[in-house]
């Protein structure tokens, strides 16, 4: 029997069907390498170029309309809520004219393609409106909880970087023996522990049993509000003002909450990786690296690694937007003042400025990482030129 | 032709070979037999006779779950199989190396043609930067490579097949081994660029004294560049021949091997084909 | 009769044209060899043919009927084709049976099962072969398939890309014999793409020689016998593939 | 462990919308009004039963002419430095009557308008003069005026900070302008309040320097918090959380409230509109079992709707469970059994045990509940609407009075969909009797004080005994502590909540 | 007739041997890896337990007993019992069926939702793609949980409403991978076959495109079945799943925790038996990629 029965599958590092696909980056990495002639290459550079210039004018059209669907699809979604938005504003005992008025405050008298219009004109002007359910302006409750969720979001994806990553490609290299199989197990419990019991769990042992960690919260209450917020993240801005104090509170707040998001993302980084890996080290070139005397290392590392870090950014990137989403649940265990809580506590109100706004906010999170992914992809694969 | 003239570079003694399928262990290479002094062997069977798997089985990389077993497999009398992993190591490439049959799935996508060659270099000599780049550089003109300082900087997919293989087999040829497998080296080569190729291996098999080992399917080729000729089947060796002796080969396979070629002149109104049922193991 | 007639033929992939002005005839009955270097745009002359390049310009008919840019359902029973690569050719999830009724269901022409034991015995695979599914099979095997799935809707042209060079020579030389014996016997048309002139010295009547997208010659198989080609890359192809020397 | 000048609280604070005293209708909000602002008279820490004295020293009742002459007290001084003058009391009720917020009706029920507030409310050197219309017992009237709404803000600094003219409306959501034992130090909403206390406060300055609460919305976390000693309260504990408590480390105190809970039936919904329904769903609650496990601690048995503790509660509860006096009163009024209804409750703890709890007592008797849970906003949606079937919820008092209450239970005049009435009567479209609606506006306006609560507690026994509305419970309110904390006061309701005399040991 | 040679027979003589025969291999192949049969027994025992439930249960799920809540796990209650005095293990047990359903719905919806768009757009390209890939794009750009919620929110409460708000939000993530899928042959010669043979698009896509994607959606699906299982506690722990009393897990794990450090065994035993179902969805996820992955596909 032939090897290559799918020459088609060969090149496609994501036919192992478990690849969330969901980047333009992937797309591009799914093109089988065909053929392609060195005279073409040469004159590649100067369409390089241009092909950038439209790369980008589409990425920004293409954005729009997401942001777009976006909205309408959030907007839509919250007027069919059988919750009633005035409800939030005026409570359960005002009376029908406070209500009437309250509504008309709000536009809700208006059409519904009416209302989303002008939402989509002011938030071309950068106006997200006002939560009712905090009376202030959304812009300036995502900016207080959005970096609470971009701290906690980075440090985790940090930890499943860094942990995962090796763990899959230690895994993919002992394929089949009892490391393979404890990382494996280790991996996919990190798919099944339901967040919030593990939150619990984990402030049961390690704070209060402990004591190892702080508590809930971002910081010590003493600590709290001693900072000015600068980038709104606390780490970085007690490093701003020099506080080491501050700094060191709250990291320890920090580290239990990020450690579960850690392992989360570290169950499908690790997961991941150790599938990327087993694909390419089943690969032709991976033998030749071998017949040529290259150290095991080098083999696995270098050969087997390289050209796996596409995909795997594409992951990473995933598994940090999905962090970036907030894990209502890690959230509300650890009172956290983040997005995740934000958003639900809006939407439970039906307090749709929020709602949208947030719903902005990770959207642009998801293409900006989108982006990212895509630009580090043209770096570190050759192939994408 | 010589018949293993030289000391005896490598010896193989019932190596076999094989694969766990449901039905159980099955052998793709049964009990091969091989010594090879400082010569030109050639390989030929059709495909799926265990060609490649004898020449990965020499350079003990057989994959999981394959496994090969051997009575004796010794270069220059060493014998390979007591050898850690490591010592191996040493081994391949420096001593035996192989062209890989597919280059476009055996060389590594994410880097430089270039780098590696120099790999391959390398690994067994210390050699400064700019003398590894001299030597690729050289490498890749000697495999007919024409813009040899471009093409290293070119990465796999954009490269066709036939330079591939041109860089493949520069690249095992660069450490300047003591016995070269080639696999299938020049299918995907111009009719023209292929004999320059294989002229370029066989200066050094004169030169060098480098053992060689060239496994095809090509009849033609084979005996036009080998000193001696194996035919395989089925993972056994049916016949064994000096090149010069092929068309008078007496195993009714290479027969049929043969008589199945088509000629430029064909007049024959049918091609002789083989009796599969005597032969083949699907 | 003309099988296929081509004329003024360009064909691009996106910007860059890959065939230009490619006029030639082939009889009914025929069996008309397309050689040339790879690359040379053979494949992409079939493929515009069949339907599966359609960014042509020119004309192309067979059978007297001319070709429309897509592929549609009439065609199909009179012209089909098969790929070079047996191993990319068949589906892989679906066992040869599937495969051969296949034609049938999408043509709704009935007593499948006749039909297909009676096309597997005209290709020379066994019964046995027929559940099999495509990776329980040879190379040889698999083009054995792809063929008799061509021969199911009883074509009279037959397209052939490169149907043997990815096979060894022992399972080319039983392709070749069937494909012979079957257009002898079904009177078909073949135009066939290969770059090994013996083949076409012992399967074709005429061939077509191409070089970078163009049609530099075109001269009886004949010419294989003693190299009487006029256009200098026929001469350089022909003396590389060994001329007419005796190989054994 | 927390420093000896701070407070800190762990509290679910994130029902908080708004902070302004003339739009703060939430829990939480309310107890930050009272410890941000002062009225003219309110229930204070020292007693919250009783009425006292605020920024007015006393006050002159005139029933005939419907008129309350406060004299404003000469030492109370706002946050900002500004002494407290009448007319930032006239100021400040006005502003709430023409910023039209929700909790303006509370005010409005004295017959106050955008149009007339200026001439009912008047200020004359520290004198303040406050009219009402309508036929009030003029206990009434002051508990109005002791309501939340009422809180007197800093004139000159919220009007220093009006934008648009929503006479500081924005400014006061996100900041304080009070003279109240505590200045609102900062708040971010869903995350903490910071108090730092008045040091000039008029009744002596609290004890704790500062009071710090913190958003906390797990139990089991604020749990956690106490027991490591990085709080000092913990306001929203589960019974069964405090039951595993240890005494010796934590202090659990309860708090009776004003909150009622009931059980609701909307009369638009046939198969609930039968008196003998609505009799034998009183026998259908597991009152006891209930209070003694699932909501023990939190909730006491009360089937009346005024709670116990106030003047003119009606403390009988004649109903027991009994499924067999149920299914008896059924069968007698030859209901047809299995009714399936549904039964809306709001979806967090005890609510949907106390659904489930119902649901397999009433299934004895053959009422099926269908629980559907929901967000708070989910539920008071549809209640709104009058699309719910059955209802699981409860009712706090707007102000300590009776009347707030009666309203809610007791009257109904016009059941029409277009009449909307923030009561429960209308809302379970249940068109309360002649009699019952002439009785309630009667007992408003009797002055009678002794008298007045007497038809109060009629009307209870009449909503007791009839009506498509089970009052099953009387919240109570749990908090636990450090037991070095002491001289916190938990009034009746949120607007009763007072750090002021908190000490530590 | 069935016997081991009859399955492994290289020339089977029938359809149903054929299809026998490759299911057969499937399962041996399977069957070599241990991890995937525990995952097949996990599931297994889920399926069992949640057929006879009634028998398996020793108590009803729903049958309240106030005055023995919270009791800890002991002979008459294997997991203890809840708030509300009603028997965990039993409600573990009723629990699989709605786990099971939560399971086979979200599969039955969203893959085929999701496999059907992705083919479409990988098979035709151009603007087609487009547009479908630019709805699915907005659909993963939104939060997964809030869409959830969003949706449970507007349908109502209810399980049902649940699965199909969780179908909602799973499909885009499979609408990628098919499409991805697709892609990877849309120009392979077997499909320029078929055209040639004159089959339709939606033929090619229905017998040819489809089939090749599957394999891989399964593999997906089942690993994805944890994240679901745990989107429904989701759901439940912000109060928006099953209706109560059902014994849905989440939703038990979720009124459970305000238990956790006093009585562990509420939030606990669900939690476990999340755990459990979820670790057995995925070996069996991991044992038939390793199975039905195109790429082992020479060896078996
Ligand atoms: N991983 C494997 N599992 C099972 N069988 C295998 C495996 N790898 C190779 N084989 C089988 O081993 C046999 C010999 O393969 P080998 O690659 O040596 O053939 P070859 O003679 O080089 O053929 P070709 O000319 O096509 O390269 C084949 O029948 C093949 O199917
Ligand atoms: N889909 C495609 N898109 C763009 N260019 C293509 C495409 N397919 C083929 N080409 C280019 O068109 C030219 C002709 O290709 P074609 O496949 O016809 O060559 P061929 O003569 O059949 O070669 P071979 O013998 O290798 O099969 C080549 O340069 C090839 O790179
Ligand atoms: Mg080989
Ligand atoms: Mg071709």
């Amino acid at each position: 029997m032939k090897q290559k029965i799918f020459a088609f599958a060969k090149n496609n590092i994501y036919a192992g069907g478990e690849f969330a696909g969901t980047l333009p980056a992937a797309r591009r990495a799914l093109r089988p390498c065909g053929r392609q002639d060195i005279l073409t290459s040469t004159a590649r550079s100067g369409r390089a170029i241009l092909r950038w210039g439209q790369g980008l004018a589409g990425f920004a059209i293409v954005s729009t309309l997401t942001f777009l669907g976006l909205l309408a699809i959030t907007f839509f979604i919250g007027r069919v809520v059988p919750i009633d938005p005035v409800l939030s504003v005026v409570g359960d005992r005002a009376t029908q004219e406070q209500y009437d008025a309250a509504r008309v405050a709000m536009g809700l008298d208006r059409p519904l393609v009416m209302q989303f219009f002008s939402y989509v004109g002011d938030v071309f002007h950068g106006d997200l409106g006002r939560s009712v359910s905090t009376n202030r302006p959304v812009v300036s409750d995502l900016a207080r909880v959005f970096p609470a969720t971009l701290e906690m979001a980075t440090l985790g994806i940090l930890i499943g970087v860094i942990l995962g990553v090796p763990m899959g490609v230690w895994a993919a290299a002992r394929q089949g023996t009892w490391v393979d199989q404890i990382i494996r197990v280790f991996a996919l419990l990190g798919y099944s522990v339901p967040a919030f019991w593990l939150g619990l769990v984990g402030l049961a042992v390690f704070y209060a049993g402990l004591g190892w960690v702080a508590g809930p919260g971002r910081v010590d209450i003493f600590y709290d509000g001693l900072i000015d917020p600068v980038t709104g993240l606390l780490l970085v801005d007690s490093l701003l003002v020099g506080d080491t104090e501050v700094f060191w509170n709250a990291l320890s707040h920090l580290v239990l909450p990020a450690a579960i998001l850690g392992f989360f993302s570290l169950a499908y980084i690790a997961r991941m990786t150790r599938s990327f890996m087993l694909d390419q080290l089943s690969q032709e070139f991976i033998t030749t690296a071998r017949v040529k005397g290259v150290p095991e290392w080098k083999v696995i590392w270098v050969h087997g690694f390289k050209p796996i870090r596409v995909p795997l950014i594409t992951v990473i990137g995933l598994s940090y937007a999905a962090l970036l989403e907030g894990s209502v649940m890690i959230e509300t265990v650890f009172s956290w003042p983040g997005i995740g809580n934000y958003l639900t506590v809006a939407l439970l109100n039906a307090d749709m400025n929020a709602v949208l706004g947030s719903t902005l906010v990770i959207g642009a999170v998801f293409i900006f990482i989108n982006k990212i992914s895509d630009v580090l992809y043209r770096v570190l694969d050759p192939r994408s030129l | 032709m010589s018949q293993s003239t030289s000391a005896r570079l490598l010896e193989v003694e019932n190596l076999r070979v094989s694969f766990p399928t449901p039905k159980g262990r099955v052998e793709v290479v049964k009990g091969l037999n091989l010594t090879l002094g400082r010569e030109r062997l050639g390989i030929v069977g059709e495909s799926g006779s265990g060609k490649s798997m004898t020449g990965r089985a020499i350079l003990r990389l057989i994959r999981r779950p394959g496994q090969m077993t051997a009575d004796r497999l010794a270069l220059e009398g060493q014998d390979l199989q007591t050898l850690s992993e490591r010592q191996m190591r040493n081994i391949r490439g420096a001593r035996i190396s192989m062209i890989m049959q597919d280059p476009k799935f055996s060389l590594n996508p994410v880097m430089t043609i270039g780098a590696q060659i120099a790999e391959a270099l390398d690994v067994h000599e210390r050699l400064s930067r700019r003398d590894t780049r001299a030597r690729v550089l050289e490498m890749l003109e000697a495999v007919r490579i024409n813009d040899p300082e471009l093409v290293a900087q070119m990465y796999p997919h954009q490269v066709s097949g036939g330079m591939g293989q041109r860089v493949m087999i520069a690249m095992m040829l660069i450490p300047r081994p003591d016995l070269l497998i080639a696999d299938e080296p020049t299918s995907a080569l111009d009719v023209s660029v292929q004999a320059q190729v294989l002229d370029l291996i066989d200066d050094l098999v004169r030169d060098k004294g480098m053992g060689l080992i060239l496994i095809s399917h090509d009849l033609n080729l084979v005996a036009r560049y080998c000193d001696r000729i194996m035919v395989m089947n089925a993972g056994r060796v049916v016949e064994s021949c000096a090149a010069a002796d092929l068309h008078k080969a007496s195993h009714p396979y290479t027969q049929g091997l043969l008589a199945a070629v088509p000629r430029m002149k064909e007049t024959r109104d049918t091609l002789p084909v083989l009796d599969r049922s005597s032969w083949s193991g699907t | 009769m003309t099988a296929i007639s081509l004329r003024n033929l360009d064909i691009s992939y996106g910007d860059t044209r890959v065939v230009q002005g490619v006029s030639f005839d082939v009889a009914e009955g025929e069996s008309f060899a397309l050689v040339g270097e790879s690359g040379s745009g053979k494949s992409t002359v079939l493929k515009a043919i069949a339907g599966l390049a359609p960014d042509w310009t020119g004309e192309i008919s067979v059978l007297g009927q001319p070709r429309s840019h897509g592929i549609d359902r009439a065609f199909s029973r009179t012209c089909q084709m098969v790929f070079q690569d047996p191993y990319g050719s068949l589906h892989p999830r679906k066992p040869v049976d599937w495969v051969l009724r296949e034609p049938l269901r999408v043509h709704g022409i009935g007593a499948r099962d006749a039909r297909v034991a009676e096309v597997l015995a005209a290709v020379g695979l066994d019964q046995r072969f027929r559940f099999r599914y495509p990776h329980q099979l040879s190379g040889g095997q698999r083009q054995r398939v792809a063929i008799a799935r061509a021969l199911m809707l009883e074509p009279k042209v037959m397209l052939l890309d490169e149907p043997t060079s990815a096979l060894d020579v022992s399972v080319q030389a039983e392709i070749l014999n069937l494909l012979k014996a079957l257009r002898r016997a079904q009177g078909l048309t073949y135009l066939m793409v290969t770059h090994n002139l013996p083949v076409v010295s012992f399967m074709c009547d005429r061939m077509a020689v191409m070089n970078k997208g163009r049609i530099v010659e075109i001269a009886p198989a004949e010419a294989l016998h003693d190299g009487g080609f006029n256009d200098a890359y026929t001469q350089q192809l022909y003396a590389a593939s060994g001329g007419a020397e005796p190989t054994t | 462990d927390t420093p000896a000048n701070a407070l800190i609280v762990a509290q679910n604070i994130d029902d908080i919308v708004a902070i302004d005293p003339a739009q703060a209708y939430e829990f939480t909000s309310g107890e930050l009004v009272t410890n941000l602002y002062d009225r003219l008279v309110q229930y204070d820490a020292e007693d919250p039963t009783v009425l006292a004295p605020g920024l007015a020293s006393d006050w002159e009742v005139d029933a005939e002419a419907k008129t309350i002459r406060f004299t404003l007290r000469d030492d109370a001084v706002f946050h900002s430095g500004n002494p407290v003058r009448s007319e930032d009391v006239v100021f400040s009720l006005a502003r709430v009557i023409k910023l039209n917020l929700t909790p303006a009706f509370i005010l409005a029920q004295l017959g106050w308008t955008a149009e007339n507030v200026d001439q009912m409310v008047t200020a004359d050197g520290n004198s303040i003069t406050i009219k009402y219309e309508g036929d009030f017992s003029p206990a009434f009237v002051m508990n109005v005026l002791a309501a939340r709404p009422a809180s007197v803000v800093d004139k000159e600094v919220v009007m220093a900070n009006a934008v648009d003219g929503d006479m500081g409306n924005g400014w006061l959501n996100e900041n304080a302008a009070g003279s109240g034992p505590f200045k609102l130090q900062g708040y971010r909403p869903a995350q903490m309040v910071r108090l730092a206390a008045n040091a000039d406060y008029f009744k002596g300055a609290p004890k704790m320097e500062s009071v710090i609460i913190r958003h906390v919305a797990e139990a089991a976390t604020q749990e956690l918090l106490l027991e490591s000693g990085d709080i000092d309260m913990a306001r929203n504990l589960t019974p069964d959380q405090i039951r595993g408590f240890d005494s010796d480390a934590i202090k659990v105190e309860t708090y009776p409230q004003a909150a009622v809970h009931f059980l609701s039936f909307n009369q638009k919904t046939d198969s609930l509109t039968d008196p003998a329904v609505w009799e034998a769903a009183r026998y259908l609650v597991n009152y006891k079992g209930m209070t003694d496990t699932i909501i023990n601690g939190q909730m006491e048995v009360h089937q009346a709707f005024w709670p116990k503790g106030f003047p003119g509660s009606y403390d009988e509860t004649p109903f027991g469970y009994d499924p067999e006096r149920a299914k008896s009163i059924l069968s007698d009024a030859g209901i047809e059994t299995p009714i399936t209804v549904s039964l809306d409750v709001i979806n967090a703890a005890p609510f949907t045990d106390m659904a489930q709890s119902l649901q397999a007592s009433f299934a004895d008797a053959g009422i099926n509940f269908e629980i559907l849970p929901g967000t708070g906003s989910q539920v008071i949606t549809k209640y709104r609407e009058r699309s719910h079937e059955a209802m699981l919820l409860y009712w706090g008092p707007d102000f300590m009075d009776p009347h707030s209450n009666a309203k809610a239970f007791a009257y109904n005049s016009d059941n029409s969909d277009d009449n909307y009435a923030a009561t429960t009567t209308w809302r379970n479209a249940w068109a309360v009797p002649e009699e019952m609606n002439a009785k309630t506006k009667a007992a408003l306006t009797e002055a009678d004080p002794e008298k007045r609560l007497e038809m109060y507690r009629e009307l209870q026994a009449d909503v007791q005994q009839s009506s498509p509305i089970v009052i099953m419970f009387q919240a109570a309110y749990q908090v636990a502590m450090d037991p070095d904390v002491s001289g916190y006061v938990n009034g009746a309701t949120s607007d009763f909540v007072f750090y002021r005399l908190v000490e530590k040991n | 007739m069935l016997s081991r040679d009859w399955l492994l027979d290289d020339s089977p003589a029938t359809r149903t041997q054929a299809t026998a025969g490759r299911a057969y291999r499937m399962i041996l192949a399977l069957m070599r890896n241990p991890l995937a049969v525990l995952g097949a027994m996990i599931i297994t025992i889920l399926i069992l337990a949640a057929a006879f439930a009634p028998w398996i249960a020793p108590h009803s799920p729903v049958g309240q007993d106030l005055s023995s809540r919270l009791l800890p796990p002991s002979w008459a209650n294997w997991m203890g019992t809840d708030e509300l005095g009603r028997d965990i293990f039993s409600r573990v047990v009723y629990g699989a069926r709605i786990t099971l359903m939560i399971v086979a719905l979200v599969a039955v919806i969203s893959a085929p939702l999701g496999l059907i768009i992705g083919a479409i757009s990988g098979y035709f390209g151009g603007w087609i793609d487009r547009i479908l890939m630019g709805i699915t794009d907005v659909f993963l750009s939104m939060p997964k949980l809030i869409l959830a919620l969003a949706f449970v929110a507007a349908l109502g409460p209810g399980i049902e409403n649940a699965i199909i708000a969780i179908a909602i939000t799973a499909w885009p993530a499979y609408a990628r991978i098919a499409r991805a899928e697709t892609l990877t042959f849309r120009n392979a010669e077997f499909i320029a076959a078929t055209r040639l043979l004159g089959a339709s698009h939606s033929r090619v896509i229905l017998h040819h495109v489809l089939p090749l994607c599957t394999s891989s959606m399964i593999v997906r699906v089942t690993l994805d079945m944890a994240g679901i299982i745990l989107t429904a506690a989701g759901l439940g722990f912000l109060g928006l799943g099953a209706q109560p009393p059902l014994p849905e897990w989440g939703a038990m794990i979720s009124r459970g925790r305000v238990f956790i450090l006093d009585q562990w065994w509420v939030a606990t035993m669900p939690g476990i038996a999340i755990i459990v179902v979820s670790l057995g969805f995925c070996f069996l996820g991991d044992g038939l990629r390793d199975v039905l992955d195109p790429k082992q596909g020479g060896k078996s």
